[in-house]
């Protein structure tokens, strides 16, 4: 019976049926083996100890929209690999890899959707694609996406799990955080909300721009949240860090966030939210 | 003889005959046409030459015009401003009215300092919260003045720091952009030495973003993207080939408008002419920003970055 | 028999006849107008002669509505939102999203707390320099939402503390009156307890600014003003004559565009009144002010503010 | 030889030739006997020890514009005593007291006057009527230097000196900082800069509303700088203060203001601004 860590890290899929339905998973956090579907029901939170597994982009999807109302945007036609990148590995082939692991075309999905009832636009990032880094695609789909929120006058929802900007795609990449701030602009000249979901983990230049823009702000219970990663902060400056430091509370008692949810109330909270903001009651 | 003193020649004959036309009114035209042809060539070669890498090095040399001392340099008054009136003051992020050739704006820029203690104080030029709180506060000072605004960026980055994190050093990045994105008059940044990721960004959305030949642009530096990528942070100057960080690769992508040329050696060899060469192109761009109107110059800004990268069917 | 209690029993008498009235159809007019001028002149009478200091005394109740609990009571939904962005969150000046009446709106509130615990928490609604910002971050959030600012006062004043000052309580209180004199929508502030000092006007530069009855509104505490005048903190009594810190007094000045009645022996005696009572009042006043258009909304606001207090030629 | 401490608490005037005149100063700090021409000519910083005496709003006006340029603005007509104010003393005998001690009609004065040939519109509060405090009439004749600025085009330079809110006139006295910031508004609309100079003590309601809100804000050395004062902190929370706290070092330190400038220099530093803000070079 193998068992294979994925780049979730806390999310440890075993086996069982072949390599594509594994039935059972095991907690990295208390060794519990969990039935998968079991799971599912629990929204990935270990029902023994509690702990988050990740989500992956469709599964948030599925967790905050009422059911058969997602439609997604087409993908943004974008060349891909505009540096012809490559370090051990070329960089079309990890996107290739990526692709095969994840079924997705990029970090981010985004479409339009209904929560309780309320239209809203909504985009997740999946951090299991190359760390749910902003490249050109995912930054010109976060542009679209919102574009739409804003002509449409839905709110627009952003779920972030990112490490950051997309080495690979170098300073292209690195802009794209001013794309999404000119997408966040059309929002804002709309009078259109824009709410910022923060999970494990919202880092780099995805918090560095769109992630720390919204009218409310969530952290979800077991969000890492912060610019730079603690183990740079540590090499680089040599600070001890305080206990919690970059946890969603942490987030919380510094004034960063809003409200600290737990994954189980995050489409509730989202709804009680839609109802003060939506432009209809 | 080398290629660089095979250049200072042709550049000293060309000089020479230049004075000989001009004292004695001979008629050279066609010489120094030749010669002016070959100093070219001879200049885009050499600098063709030098490495990502080594315009790395050029980049972060500490005796590189930049901070203080080339914003006094640079313009005919400077008034500095101080305090992000809710935290404090950074020394290594810092701003200010001045007047350059006649024209009011506000400058933004980074300082990394030359002495040690001025490094220690300024962090090698790497800002902290309060230091993007401040900007962003100098940035709506200049847009309630219909100031245009200058920066001059020199980072490795922002302080990873636990005072930076608490103080929301990610919200304060942010922020700048927002603001510099929806600024009432003409923007225009300068990559003077590094210009290191977030924290350079946070300066860097302008109307024209210029750059100096050696001076670099990166999402990440050589070092990180070598140890996180090939597991092997001596890969560096491969890492810097790779993530096309120079001026010129820059132009090339359409990211940057102008490629300003250093003096031979790099600019720390010849400060004045640096801070000439950087003057001259600022006004330029200034002067052509100036004569659009608001709508027009925050459309074509809107524009620029709502299409960065993006060059396919989608765009 | 003292008056308030024969102000209840006419009350009763004339519930009786109305209900009378209407389950048998009998007129009764002419008698439920004489007993409700009756009424309406006892309880001016009684009300009149609440000294301003027996007011302050009301106004202070621990168990006077107001806080969370009144917010929540007043709105259909509620979602708090927290936090400065910058350094922190502050429990005693709180605020979020609200629906009132199916209206979208950005409230902004005082907590003073009910238990012991919670009001040393929030310092008995004293404010510190995270709370305002606070409020200036909330206020842009409803200026970009286009949605109308309702703020409910009830607080000594800001908390007077050492990191209060060094994070800029003044600099936040300033940035709060000037967000609300610029805010793009219809404002409405209540004083629902105390008014205290700068830490009330930050969130009372409203178009309309409506009192509860035995509230006060002051530019010093009565026992301040007592000690630093009279040198004698026991003239609190006199001092809070002299300052002219009642609702009636302050309509009256022309500062208080609607003094909101209490139910007999002051708002504490009845929640839910109390809070029907604000409630039907500030639908009113966001009713006809969003009726205004945009223009006339922000040049009556600031007409009101550039006159006040100055009724001379000069104004 | 009577000695009479005024109210400015640090300036003490030593009687010699009769009220009116005296011609030495006794400095407070170091009990330096000082020739009031010398004090005059040194700013009224004592050439001993460099302690700060108050200036008096025509003194500082003098100290800060070229010589015959200033034109005072007339004062604002406005209803005295608008509550009928008594505690101990009647407000009005306390008006007419300060008036007969200051030759001033109220705390503030205003006009028009040039720096270095630069012009601009300058209000001064003064300190020794009724401790700068902010009333009705300030108010209005702060509003009315701005609006004046704002026309004009003129730098707009307010210097502090300030207990805050005149207690006497209640919440009308409060309500003028609404009415100073709807000034400030004016100079914003017009892109008129503010310069804000903060000396001994900035505080309260004036410090909380115009003083705070300037495109750039200088301290004087020896500014007191806070929205409370030092007592009422320590003893409403018990707290011990900082060593320097609410000094100008400690706004500077603090980011609360954007230069600390010795006295001998503020008008020195004023131009140098002023070089960098005219609309003309
Ligand atoms: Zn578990
Ligand atoms: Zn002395």
């Amino acid at each position: 019976m193998p068992i294979r860590k994925d780049k979730r890290e806390r999310y440890v899929e075993v086996e069982v049926s072949g390599p594509r339905e594994p039935l059972w998973v095991r907690c990295e956090a208390c060794g519990e083996l969990i039935f998968k579907r079991k799971l599912q029901e629990n929204q990935y939170v270990c029902p023994r100890c509690g702990a988050y597994f990740f989500l992956s982009a469709r599964e948030r999807i599925a967790a905050l929209t009422d059911p058969e109302t997602f439609r997604e945007f087409p993908p943004p036609q974008i060349p891909e690999d505009p540096l012809g990148f490559a370090d051990q590995v070329p960089y079309r082939e990890r996107l290739a890899r990526a692709r095969q692991e994840t079924g997705l075309g990029e970090a981010l999905v985004a479409g339009e959707a209904r929560l309780a009832g309320y239209p809203l636009t909504l985009a997740v990032l999946d951090f299991r694609f190359i760390g749910g880094s902003m490249g050109v695609a995912v930054g010109e789909a976060l542009y679209l996406a919102q574009a739409h929120a804003a002509r449409a006058r839905t709110p627009f929802v952003f779920v972030v799990s990112s490490g950051g900007a997309r080495v690979q795609e170098g300073v292209l990449a690195l802009l794209q955080m001013v794309k999404v701030v000119a997408g966040r602009e059309l929002l804002a000249q709309e009078g259109v909300p824009y709410i910022a979901v923060l999970t494990y983990p919202s880092t780099g230049g995805v918090l560095a721009s769109l992630g720390s823009l919204a009218d409310v702000t969530l952290a979800e219970e077991g969000a890492l949240i912060g610019f730079a990663g603690p183990r740079v902060i540590e090499q680089t400056t040599g600070e001890r860090l305080p206990p919690g430091f970059q946890t969603a509370r942490f987030a919380l008692e510094h004034g960063l966030v809003d409200q600290v949810v737990p994954r189980a109330q995050l489409r509730e909270e989202l709804a009680r939210l839609l109802r003060v903001l939506a432009e209809e009651p | 003889m080398n290629e660089e003193e095979r250049l200072k020649v042709l550049e000293e004959k060309a000089a020479e005959l230049r004075r000989l036309a001009e004292q004695d009114g001979l008629d050279l035209g066609a010489e120094l046409a030749v010669l002016e042809r070959k100093i070219a060539e001879l200049r885009r070669k050499l600098y063709a030459e030098l490495s990502p890498w080594a315009r790395v090095q050029l980049a972060r040399r500490p005796d590189r015009p930049s901070g203080l001392p080339f914003v006094q340099a640079l313009c005919e008054a400077f008034f500095e401003l101080r305090g992000d009136r809710v935290v404090g003051d950074d020394p290594a992020l810092r701003g200010g009215l001045a007047r350059l050739a006649g024209n009011r704006l506000v400058l933004l820029f980074h300082h990394r300092g030359s002495t040690p203690e001025e490094q220690r104080a300024s962090r090698f030029g790497m800002a902290s919260a309060q230091g993007y709180w401040k900007a962003k506060r100098l940035m709506e000072v200049a847009a309630r003045l219909r100031l245009p605004l200058l920066t001059l960026i020199n980072t490795p980055g922002a302080y990873p720091g636990v005072q930076a994190e608490a103080h929301n050093v990610a919200g304060a990045i942010a922020a700048c952009i927002w603001a510099m994105l929806r600024h009432p008059a003409p923007t225009v940044a300068v990559i003077l030495g590094e210009g290191g990721s977030g924290g350079a960004v946070a300066l860097a959305a302008a109307d024209r973003v210029l750059m100096l030949e050696n001076a670099t642009y990166s999402v990440i530096s050589p070092e990180g993207a070598a140890s996180i990528l090939w597991k092997d942070a001596k890969v560096a100057p491969k890492a810097a080939e790779a993530l096309r960080l120079t001026a010129h690769e820059l132009y090339a992508l359409g990211v940057v408008d102008e490629v300003i040329p250093e003096p031979m050696g790099g600019a720390h060899a010849d400060f004045a002419a640096t801070v000439e060469a950087v003057r001259e192109a600022v006004l330029r761009h200034l002067g052509e920003l100036s004569r659009l109107p608001l709508d027009e110059l925050l459309r074509a800004r809107y524009k620029r970055y709502r299409h960065v990268g993006a060059q396919g069917p989608g765009a």
